[in-house]
């Protein structure tokens, strides 16, 4: 593995930290894939994605009942216990029940580096930005909107930073995120061969450190390393051929990966967010480029949003064609505990998965802790060998 | 109600007339309802917080999920099952739905895999010709509708209100904001003409609104009359009288059966009653109700404590009736609602004020995360602003199987001995 | 040719010999050994049980959670696979395995050539185990043994609505003072515990014939239990809770033919 | 004046009898199926040891889970008000209280004169109260009031993750089973209690001066790490566990006069 890979996916807060001492820049931090962090690139700020710890929570539990994801109670208390005081600003989206709640909490809880400027009982330099997400992605007039929310958060940024955000800077950072996903994208194609061209784990801290690094930078050393895996034939260890769908994948329970190889299986696709979402989404280049941000995000088959009109089926439509690309044989969910869009979805899911395609399904309850993940290995185990026979 | 009685369990005791006549209201919808489908005319399950005003000017009746699952966990088969909810409840864990998930899906969706849509309390829900949802306060209701339309096989139509956020001061909708929603509901009309070949028609839809808007201005007229001291009118019977509300809103017989509610309680304040003869206490219930215990808004009336209001149902005011272009009137009306805590607990605060509240009861509801998540800051500020104290009731809403009654006991006794005590102290009660 | 299978488990360890045609013999033993001196221990016992030496035996093949501690074992597999194999051998009409132990409780679901097709396990929360049943006999002060046939003596049931194990202590002791009969309290624990193992039996889609296995499986009160709220007959074997060591050992008969995948 | 409280908790049933000066007698026994009966022999015993008659007192408080069927009390208040009043008897100081029993354990906020302003109770999952580290005793063939003093051996806590009683049994019977000392187990098991019991504390909002009271004060391993997190030393009633029933009989004595 590439050693800059693996030490932002390893050691996270320590090599952003350091990122930002040597460059002086800003770093802003964010919740899920749907955020619009190509405007934070043009505005030269490295947007990373907030996680957790998998600990025991020391401050969120007073103000986030138990009975809720344990990732963004977790998430919370870190930021309340100062972990992320190195951020100079947080954006929410609206994504779910919970993250959507962020926004307070966040702002209320976490202690901010800079002070409000409050004109007329409203913060005019926000610390925790909210971008309200539509949660149905395909409405007749949801672009025109969705353009317009993207604007707001582009001018409160401007406000905040004191400088302008023109149409070159926000061309320049969809330019360099299509190069990333283009180089991700390839990266997933080296695992459509079997045995895989790179193991899960593997693929798992290329995706990771992709959502703490700029994205420059990563599409960079990932060519290179892309490069000489394909010279030197490198090759995964060979295993069942696993879809991975479920909740947040992080550093705390990212060892599901190896427990799938370990009991002979390997991760070759996924539906996660820490995953496929993404970069799978591509930006059109010759679109106004706000709008082409605002087409990438409302493309994101995230299963909290909604596409219906009819009969909806987006997020079957990505599981279909992941299955076939990448000779699926066996797929394991596993959600976190309260994840209401995962559970409400999954035995619609499990049932198609079951009677169109003949792939049997492992639903695996998450608690957001490493021990937790262990747990798993024997069901793991049991449904590998199923598989085998 | 009477002949009712041996499968109905562990009911409140109402102090009104009109809310103990409420079961009649919904009975008698219910039934419409199923003559409606009978006789060939289109039938929509909706969630709760769709505009209805649009079903009842496009003629469809329209069939409600969450209030049917409320139904559910106040009724049983025999009087030896378990309650129609937490058998639909089974059900649905049965075909692997979590039950961590709100037992408003898992009723529903139990129901619907149960196949036979005859076989619950009032006959069930007719079968729907279409779904329509709201991305309104929580996820849920996205997913499960989604779920039911996929097994029944019935188009679905999703509005989309984005969450607003109010950083401190209460902001007007945008015109993007509006316009959005707008769009949408012009997409729904269509959807529903495209189904059922009736057209929209304004005056029509004009004629609703009217009845509806006149219907929330007597909702809001009975809230304001429920501040009086002693409480007129209480939570029992809050929830009792909000299925017209609710359900109905934009039809005559809703708003006649609030003229009458609101009589009652104009009357009952000039004569000086209360819901019980000596108030000591009021208190405030946060929250959708234990569905399968309503007799808990009793609990406290042997010491003098009664619950004199609740957040839960309660009507926002409308912006003026816009006859000119109605659909831009529901789409202000309905963006100009916001669910963020930075707006729901100061406007909680000053409701307790106003109603005069010595302590919360909260709905801890484990399964609802819209109501769930905001319960620990709420019951903080109530301490923290008011010097409100408040207890916790952990559960879901229709899932009886949660409720563990001796712990609840324990935790509602040691709550109003804390008020009572104050009481005794000499100390305010009612802020 | 002889072949041994081990089940480790988490309170005790159960050994099998299988013949290729039937099981020779069989152990089970409650043990708080380290896992590898525990199985060696069963497995000697198993082997002077039936009069034969180690190197009669072809393959030992290991299952349950502490699998891998066994050093002796020439290859481990999971306890689902094993159940299946064991059940199946010894009902081949079987399509749906239950599997209930102290801590756990696992439903499999066979296709009709008797392949492992899908399995799933309680999650958690300990309702539905043999533990659930074991704490309501502490409570109400009966010998766990006995709370099966006395479940049986019961008209009807009273209602125990706890989900947890522990909490339903309280449960228990207002039911004994609403004047509740100990049988009655005894059965209605037993439809507790039931009703969860009926969610999961009913995930895997009540296909008969029911096999049940385990430790609990010799409880007459929870078969019961089962039959009731299924409506269909239970299969219940002579020695349930050697079932998934019986299947470990007929994996290693059947290992020797496939494609050179040995435990790893 | 004579008067009397009954506490009938899940597992033991105490009563202590009251005179003008103080405790007279107190008496505990294993709570039996009948909570009527229970409280009838703990009484009988309270009253043989103090030599009086059931007529003699002049009133008596029942408290506890069994509290609704004590025949002969005058009143029933909850255990939360009685072991906040009983608390302040022995240390008027006292405005944050840490109660374990067997199935409960509650964290109780006093003010100055004893009366509860505030309390967190544990949630429906029996993690976290007395009748977990029974469970895990009996397990570990430790004899209860061995586990507190052994856990503080432990050279490591084991980390459990499971908060299901039953699986955190099977969790620590697979440590058990790999070779890992009981001392270490039980560490993991007396840390995760501190754990719960910490998170309901801070519901609270913990002031000094802080007291422990119920069955678990006696063990010592959950009061030092609880200790630990609360960042306080805690007082601790050499008979923590008729805490409840002197509440009790302090309200006896209050409607009394």
């Amino acid at each position: 593995m590439h050693e800059i890979f693996a030490r932002f996916a390893e050691n996270r807060h320590e090599a952003v930290k350091k990122w930002k001492q040597e460059t002086g820049k800003k770093v802003f931090g964010y919740f899920c894939c749907l955020t619009p962090e190509e405007i934070l690139y043009a505005a030269d700020i490295l947007p990373v994605r907030i996680t957790g710890t998998g600990e025991p929570l020391q401050k969120a539990d007073l103000h986030v009942p138990p009975n809720s994801c344990a990732f963004a109670r977790s998430c919370l208390d870190a930021g309340m216990r100062g972990m992320y005081d190195y951020l100079d600003g947080v954006v929410v989206p609206n994504s779910c029940d919970i993250i959507f709640n962020m926004e307070f909490f966040w702002r209320t809880l976490v202690p901010r580096p800079t002070k409000p400027a409050m004109i007329a009982g409203v913060d005019i330099k926000p610390y925790v930005h909210y971008i309200n997400y539509p949660e149905k992605i395909t409405g007749r007039e949801v672009v025109p909107y969705y353009v317009e929310v993207l604007k707001s958060f582009k001018q409160d940024l401007e406000r905040s930073l004191n400088r302008p955000i023109t149409d070159d800077d926000l061309a320049r950072a969809v330019s360099a995120y299509n190069q990333d996903k283009s180089q991700m994208k390839r990266m997933y194609e080296m695992r459509k061969s079997d045995p895989a061209g790179l193991s899960g784990y593997e693929a798992w801290q290329i995706t990771y450190s992709s959502l703490l690094m700029p994205k420059d930078k990563h599409a960079g050393i990932l060519k290179g390393y892309l490069d000489e895996l394909e010279s030197n034939g490198h090759k995964a260890p060979e295993g069942v051929r696993i879809y991975l769908s479920g909740s947040a994948m992080d550093q705390v329970n990212a060892d599901i990966y190896k427990i799938i190889e370990e009991s002979g299986g390997q991760v070759v696709s996924d539906d996660l967010c820490v995953g496929t979402r993404s970069f799978w989404y591509p930006l059109n280049e010759e679109l106004p480029p706000l709008e082409a941000i605002a087409r990438r995000s409302l493309g994101t088959a995230c299963p909290r949003s909604t596409v219906t009109d009819r009969i909806p089926e987006n997020r079957w439509a990505h599981l279909l064609n992941t299955a076939k690309d990448f000779n699926i044989e066996g797929a394991i969910f596993y959600v976190l505990k309260c994840c209401d869009a995962r559970l409400g979805e999954f035995p619609h899911l499990r049932d198609k998965l079951k009677t169109e395609l003949d792939i049997p399904v492992l639903f695996l309850e998450g608690d957001y802790t490493s021990e937790g993940v262990e747990q798993m290995r024997s069901r793991v185990e049991a449904f590998i060998e199923m598989i085998e026979g | 109600m009477e002949e009712e009685k041996q499968v109905v369990t562990k009911g409140s005791q109402k102090s009104l007339e009109v809310a103990r006549n409420a079961w009649k209201f919904i009975v008698q919808d219910y039934a419409e309802g199923h003559a409606h489908k009978k006789a060939g005319k289109p039938v929509v399950w909706s969630c709760a917080l769709v505009e209805k005003e649009l079903y009842h000017a496009m003629g469809l009746h329209p069939f409600y999920p969450e209030q049917f699952a409320a139904l559910c966990a106040v009724r049983r088969k025999t009087p030896d099952s378990v309650k129609e909810a937490v058998r639909f409840a089974r059900i649905a864990e049965q075909a692997g739905y979590s039950s961590d998930l709100c037992g408003y899906e898992r009723v529903s969706t139990g129901f619907v895999l149960n196949g036979d849509l005859e076989d619950a309390p009032l006959g069930g829900m007719a079968p729907p010709d279409m779904l329509v949802t709201t991305s309104s306060v929580c996820d849920v209701r996205l997913k499960w509708f989604e779920d039911m339309a996929q097994r029944l096989n019935v188009p679905l139509f999703t509005l989309d209100r984005p969450e607003r956020r109010f950083d401190g001061i209460m902001q007007y909708p945008k015109p993007h904001e509006t316009r959005y929603y707008r769009s949408q509901l012009e997409d729904l009309l269509s959807f529903i003409t495209e189904i059922t070949g009736t057209k929209y028609d304004p005056d029509r839809l004009n004629e609703c609104l009217d009845w509806g808007y006149k219907t929330n201005e007597l909702r809001l007229e009975i809230l304001e009359l429920r501040k009086a001291v002693p409480s007129p009118m209480g939570c029992a019977d809050g929830f009792a009288t909000m299925y017209p509300g609710m359900y109905c809103s934009g039809t005559k017989k809703a708003y006649e059966f609030y003229r009458a509610l609101r009589d009652e309680v104009r009357g009952k304040i000039k004569a000086g009653k209360g819901q019980i003869e000596k108030e000591k206490f009021r208190l405030l219930w946060y929250g959708i109700p234990t569905w399968f215990n309503m007799g808990i808004f009793n609990y406290f009336e042997p010491v003098g404590g009664v619950f004199a209001y609740e957040p839960a149902y309660n009507p926002h005011p409308w912006p003026p009736r816009n006859p000119k272009d109605p659909l831009e009137e529901i789409a202000l009306r309905t963006m100009t609602i916001g669910s963020t805590m930075s707006t729901t607990i100061p406007a909680l605060l000053e409701q307790c004020r106003e109603y005069r509240i010595a302590g919360g009861v909260l709905a801890y509801l484990i399964t609802c995360r819209a109501i769930y998540l905001p319960s620990l800051e709420i019951r903080r500020a109530l301490e923290k602003e008011l010097g409100i104290p408040s207890v916790l009731i952990e559960c879901d809403l229709v899932d009886e199987r949660t409720f563990s009654e001796g712990q609840v006991k324990t935790r509602m006794d040691a709550f109003a001995e804390q008020i009572l005590k104050k009481h005794e102290s000499g100390k305010s009660l009612n802020n | 040719m002889l072949y041994a299978g081990i089940d480790v488990g988490a309170q005790s360890v159960k050994a099998a010999l299988f013949d290729g045609q039937k099981m020779v013999g069989s152990v089970c033993t409650v043990t708080e050994e380290a896992a590898d001196e525990a199985a060696r221990a069963v497995y000697a016992d198993l082997l002077q049980g039936v009069g034969i030496q180690r190197q009669d035996v072809e393959k030992v093949w290991a299952t349950g959670w502490g699998a891998a501690d066994v050093s002796f074992a020439d290859g481990k597999s999971s306890e689902q696979l094993c159940a299946a194999r064991g059940a199946r051998w010894l009902l081949p009409a079987a399509r749906t395995v239950v599997d209930i132990g102290a801590e756990g409780c696992r439903v499999m679901k066979l296709t009709p050539e008797g392949t492992l097709e899908d399995f799933a396990n309680n999650s958690k929360c300990a309702s539905g185990t043999g533990s659930f049943i074991e704490l309501g006999a502490v409570y109400l002060k009966v010998p766990i043994e006995e709370m099966g046939p006395l479940s049986l003596a019961a008209e009807g049931a009273a209602e125990v609505s706890s989900t947890c194990a522990v909490f339903a202590e309280s449960v228990i002791i207002s039911k004994i003072h609403e004047g509740e009969t100990r049988a009655r309290i005894a059965a209605g624990i037993h439809r507790a515990a039931a009703t969860r193992i009926v969610e999961l039996i009913g995930r895997m889609g009540f296909i008969e014939d029911i096999i049940l296995i385990g430790g609990a499986a010799m409880n007459p009160g929870l078969a019961k239990a089962l039959e009731e709220m299924t409506g269909v007959p239970l299969r219940v074997p002579e020695n349930p809770r050697v079932v998934v060591a019986l299947g470990a050992a007929i994996q290693a008969s059947l290992k020797r033919s496939r494609r050179g995948k040995s435990a790893s | 004046m004579l008067v009397a409280g009954v506490d009938i908790g899940s597992a033991t049933s105490k009563s202590l009898i009251l005179d003008g000066n103080g405790i007279v007698a107190a008496h505990i026994i294993e709570t039996g199926p009948e909570s009527q009966e229970s409280a009838e022999a703990a009484m009988a015993g309270a009253l043989e040891k103090s030599r009086l008659r059931l007529e003699d007192l002049k009133y008596i408080v029942a408290t506890g889970y069994g509290r609704i069927n004590v025949a002969f009390a005058g009143d029933v208040i909850t255990e939360i008000s009685c072991h906040a009043k009983g608390v302040h008897f022995f240390f008027p100081k006292a405005r944050t209280i840490l109660d374990m029993g067997g199935q409960d354990c509650k964290a109780i906020r006093v003010d100055a004169e004893g009366n509860h302003v505030g309390f967190a109770m544990n949630d429906k999952c029996a993690a976290g109260t007395g009748r977990f580290l029974e469970i895990m005793a009996s397990l570990l063939r430790v004899p209860l009031e061995e586990i507190g003093p052994l856990s503080l051996q432990a050279t490591e806590d084991i980390k459990i993750s499971n908060v299901c009683t039953v699986f955190a049994r099977s969790e620590a019977a697979r440590h058990l089973r790999r070779g890992v000392p009981k001392a270490n187990i039980l560490g993991g098991l007396h840390a995760a209690t501190a754990e719960r019991v910490f998170s309901l504390l801070k519901r609270v909002e913990i002031e000094p001066e802080f007291v422990i009271s119920g069955g678990i004060a006696k063990n010592i391993g959950v009061v030092r790490r609880v200790e630990e997190k609360v960042g306080l030393r805690a007082h601790i009633s050499e008979e923590p566990q008729i805490i409840g029933a002197l509440g009790a009989a302090l309200f006896a004595r209050e409607r009394a006069a």
